[in-house]
């Protein structure tokens, strides 16, 4: 399987994004600059974390009209998994691939420690791996995590089984606990907490690492058939 | 300063105006001396930024050469951006302390998270890629309001431009004591790594080649920043306010990308980033280093303002800015590096074979100082010292303390700021980004993985300022073998050091004593554990309202080598049962 | 040449703690008297004057400069000479 | 009751980089004419009538609104029924 990391100006965990992909996980990846992204002779698209833009004007924001956007859609549009982390995830609401908004977190600081989750839903293309209502543990590392969407958008996200993860003890102030969510068609995956972080047990935690396994041995499967 | 320019080089001498900014009568004399001539407004403006304590060290050159420099593992000592040490497999690691104490006390969160981006760009215009940063900090009583607001705002000045450029924060320490109430110290250290072969050096070669000037566009930002560094805070500070520079950690993260992009280049020449004293100093030591002259034309300095004089643009601080030297003819291949980035690179200047540092604008020149007369030729005093009144009675006291009640104590000692959990400064720094921190802060010492190895660094920054007022010598040694402690117990074997000396004025005989003590400590304990100094910072002059100095607080950073990340140990209780040992006197 | 001004406000659904912080600090002062307060961006734009103004303006602010989801807009404009 | 808008905007010399990266978007967006954008904060705050209302404001404003070294404030006073 082939990733694109999309790299922004001020993307930062474009880097660990990539090991994941390539040296943890051993598919082929490549970190793509924004501007020269041809993102067709891709399988996944991965949105990585950082401050695009220096999260000037909102997280996200700026990004989620430059240059490459038109092809993430496009990508979206195809069936392809993409999935955002931290300012990934703020990029595809902006986008409004994602529904919501991200506000600053409720003690108005940013916090970067290791937080339970839930996951909610492991019927998705990027949680099969993992039992549901499994409790697991990722970093998260955010000022604007604070995920906010309105009643309506809530129960319809409830209805369609779109949330992936919720925190156990919700650190930032999260509608419904809420930490990571996909769209309707499940391709697309935005979430706070860094799973690139949590790949190898030398950096203490390996929780993670299921999400990339999960993405690879769904496009196993569906690319299983072709062959 | 309204009209600068309009000021006659005799005005200057007949109303002493070189006072204002900082310079003596007798440095007056010597810098006429060396020109043959009296300065105009722009050369002195030059001269007072070169000659200030934070750029000449004028007050701590004299101590600084006992620090033992060499060692086996050292690569680059003391007189670059940053000292480098090999650490194996054609790899090495780079790094240094800088202090951004005042700017912090004026404009806390710009204060610190500009001294941040300053620290980053002394690493990685050595050709390094920054891996972590540490900081060391020291704050007034926390039961002050103004002393909570410094504390809040630096430590979200610090994690808004290291959590932005992608950098993990990943140690550091606070203390609280009065004796910071009016000064807080705010000391940023960058750990960068490097192969061998990519180590720069800020040296302008080659007569006839280009000087570059690359990143954000100069404003009228932190003019006079550096003297303002080196004198004492007063109520006059407070308007003085204009002169805090604010960062860009968005442009940052840009300028390191093309910076590690560009020295791979072969038509790179030198390269040293402008810090403080901006384009003055990075141009002026550039040619120094390399026995040239410098010829700039101000008319192609990228100006965010409009009527810019040229003392304006030597002394601005703007941030994130770099000066290059770049063979001639091959400027468009460096800039168009830059270009990809979103960046400005454009030719402002030459070397010359003259020695002398030349400015021209508008069509005149505006200033034609020799080289060496700025940095090698400023001036070294030798303060008097005095031992202090306190320091006999110290000696002399027999007080052993008497504890009554273990538990009351315990937990009134645990209730002391400085000694309680630190979490809530570290859990805003990103402290993981880059997926290399095995051990987070928290431990003894931060320890991150070298992808590609089995290898891992150590670091931490140490320094117990009370220790040292009580008695400089043995407290300088204490900080460096505390430091020392910490990589050993984190599995390390301690490489170097970089040492922040905050003191208040050296010019006041009893604090230049401290300083004295606390150098030729730290120098003793240097030696014998082998971790020569190879990169540092002074700040003198931390005194606030009404000459209370703070203590004397050298702070110690340090980095060791873990051989095989199997070492890693860290300082948590691992399980019931478990024995515990006393090791040592 | 035009100044743009672009008043950008969070919904009032929304909740806003940075605003809640201030007014807590400002009560904490002992201003009394203080309410609720919400904090908003407000834009400086300068813009050269074209027919279509007012309509790029609402596009730009709908596209970029505000989030629909959370924020509502208002501009004014001054011409400058 | 009235409503005090406040208006906190970067000193002129200030570097504005968020308002550069703003104003740098909206070009590549293609909206000609777009200059510089300069970003401040627009505060709305609720506040009881007083006798020294502006004195009160002035004052919060200098001591924790707006950092004086870096940005300059304005305000409006509305009053509300
Ligand atoms: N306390 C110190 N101990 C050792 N070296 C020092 C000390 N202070 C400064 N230096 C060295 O002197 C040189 C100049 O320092 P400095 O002017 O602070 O650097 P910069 O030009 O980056 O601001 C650096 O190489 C620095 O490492």
């Amino acid at each position: 399987m082939k990733f694109a990391v999309i790299v922004f100006p001020g993307s930062n965990c474009d880097e660990d994004m990539y090991h994941a992909a390539s040296e943890v996980l051993g598919e082929e990846a490549d970190m793509v600059w924004f501007e020269e992204a041809d993102l067709k002779k891709y399988d996944g698209v991965l949105l990585p974390g950082g401050f695009s833009y220096g999260d000037y004007l909102r997280s996200g924001a700026i990004a989620s009209v430059s240059g490459v956007i038109e092809q993430v859609k496009e990508a979206i549009k195809d069936g392809k998994p993409v999935l955002g982390v931290c300012n990934g995830f703020q990029v595809l609401l902006e986008m409004g691939e994602l529904p919501g908004a991200m506000l600053r977190n409720k003690n108005l600081t940013f916090m970067c420690h290791e937080e339970e989750l839930i996951v909610k839903n492991n019927g998705t293309m990027f949680t099969a791996f993992y039992d549901e209502k499994e409790t697991i543990s990722l970093p998260i590392a955010h000022g604007e995590g604070n995920y906010y969407c309105d009643n309506q958008t809530l129960e319809e996200l409830k209805r369609n089984n779109q949330i992936a993860f919720t925190y156990k003890n919700n650190p930032n102030g999260s509608t419904a606990d809420i930490a990571g969510i996909t769209n309707k068609e499940g391709n697309v995956l935005g979430m706070m907490p860094h799973p690139e972080r949590a790949v190898e047990k030398l950096l203490g935690n390996d929780d993670g690492l299921r999400i990339f396994e999960s993405i690879l041995k769904h496009w196993r499967e569906t690319h299983a058939v072709g062959n | 300063m309204p009209l600068v320019t309009e000021i006659t080089p005799e005005k200057i001498e007949m109303d002493q105006l070189y006072k204002e900014m900082g310079v003596t009568d007798g440095e007056f004399h010597h810098i006429k001396k060396l020109l043959g001539r009296n300065p105009n407004y722009t050369e002195l403006g030059i001269f007072s930024v070169m000659w200030s304590e934070h750029c000449s060290y004028k007050h701590s050159k004299t101590l600084l050469k006992q620090f033992p420099t060499e060692g086996k593992h050292v690569l680059q000592g003391p007189g670059e951006g940053a000292g480098v040490v090999d650490i194996g497999d054609e790899q090495a690691v780079v790094f240094k302390i800088e202090s951004h104490n005042h700017p912090s006390a004026v404009e806390p969160y710009q204060g610190a998270a500009t001294g941040v981006g300053g620290i980053l760009r002394d690493v990685f215009s050595m050709g390094a890629k920054p891996i972590a940063i540490l900081n060391s900090l020291r704050f007034g009583s926390l039961q002050n309001s103004r002393v909570k607001y410094l504390f809040k705002e630096v430590v979200h000045g610090i994690s808004g431009y290291g959590n932005c450029v992608g950098v993990p924060t990943v140690g550091g320490e606070v203390q609280f004591d009065d004796a910071y109430n009016g000064n807080p110290l705010v000391n940023a250290m960058c750990v960068g790594l490097i192969n061998h072969k990519d180590v720069q050096q800020g040296i302008a070669k080659g007569v006839g080649n280009t000087v570059m000037y690359a990143g954000a566009k100069t404003g009228r930002d932190g003019i006079h920043g550096a003297t303002f560094a080196s004198e004492e805070l007063s109520e006059d500070s407070e308007s003085k306010r204009p002169s805090v520079q604010v960062g860009d950690p968005f442009m940052e993260k840009l300028l390191i990308e093309a910076c590690l992009d560009v020295i791979h280049h072969d038509a790179l020449v030198g390269i040293q980033d402008m810090g403080a004293a901006g384009l003055t100093s990075s141009a002026s030591e550039m040619a120094s280093k390399a026995g040239t002259g410098l010829k700039m034309n101000l008319d192609l300095i990228p100006q965010r303002e409009t009527g810019m004089t040229p003392y304006e643009m030597m002394l601005s601080e703007s941030q994130e800015r770099m000066l290059l030297v770049v063979e001639k003819g091959r400027e468009k291949e460096i800039a168009s590096v830059f270009e990809r980035y979103g960046l400005e690179a454009v030719a402002v200047g030459e070397v010359t074979d003259d020695q002398q540092f030349v400015l021209e604008h508008k069509g005149e020149i505006v200033a034609d100082v020799p080289v060496d007369g700025l940095a090698e030729d400023a001036p070294v005093y030798q303060p008097d010292s005095r031992t202090p009144a306190y320091f006999e009675e110290f000696q002399n006291q027999t007080y052993t303390p008497e504890i009554r009640n273990p538990r009351n104590v315990l937990r009134s000692l645990l209730q002391q700021p400085t000694i309680a959990s630190k979490e809530w400064v570290y859990d805003q720094y990103d402290s993981m980004v880059q997926t290399n921190t095995v051990v987070r802060p928290g431990s003894d010492a931060a320890v991150l993985r070298i992808k590609g190895t089995d290898k891992a660094v150590a670091m931490t920054t140490d320094g117990n300022s009370r220790y040292i007022y009580l008695d400089p010598q043995t407290g300088g040694k204490i900080a460096v073998a505390e430091a020392a402690r910490n990589i050993v117990c984190s599995g390390g074997e301690p490489l170097a050091i970089t040492d922040g000396l905050n003191f208040g004025s050296p010019e006041n005989p009893e604090v230049y004593w401290q300083m004295e003590g606390a150098v030729k400590g730290m120098s003793a304990a240097c030696t014998s554990l082998e971790t020569p100094v190879i990169s540092g910072n002074v700040s003198l002059y931390n005194e606030a309202f009404g000459g209370h100095a703070i203590y004397p607080t050298p702070v110690v950073g340090m980095v060791g080598l873990v051989q095989e990340t199997a070492h890693i140990t860290t300082s948590d209780v691992k399980q019931e049962g478990d024995l515990l040992y006393v090791i040592g006197e | 040449m035009c100044k743009v001004n672009i008043y950008i406000t969070l919904k009032e659904a929304v909740l806003d703690p940075q605003g809640k912080a201030i007014s807590d600090s400002l009560k904490d002062l002992k201003y009394e008297g203080v309410g609720d307060v919400r904090v908003g961006k407000y834009l400086q734009m300068e813009m050269e004057q074209t027919d279509n103004m007012e309509e790029q303006i609402e596009e730009m602010c709908k596209r970029l400069l505000a989030n629909p989801v959370i924020e509502d807009y208002t501009y004014t404009i001054e011409e400058v000479v």
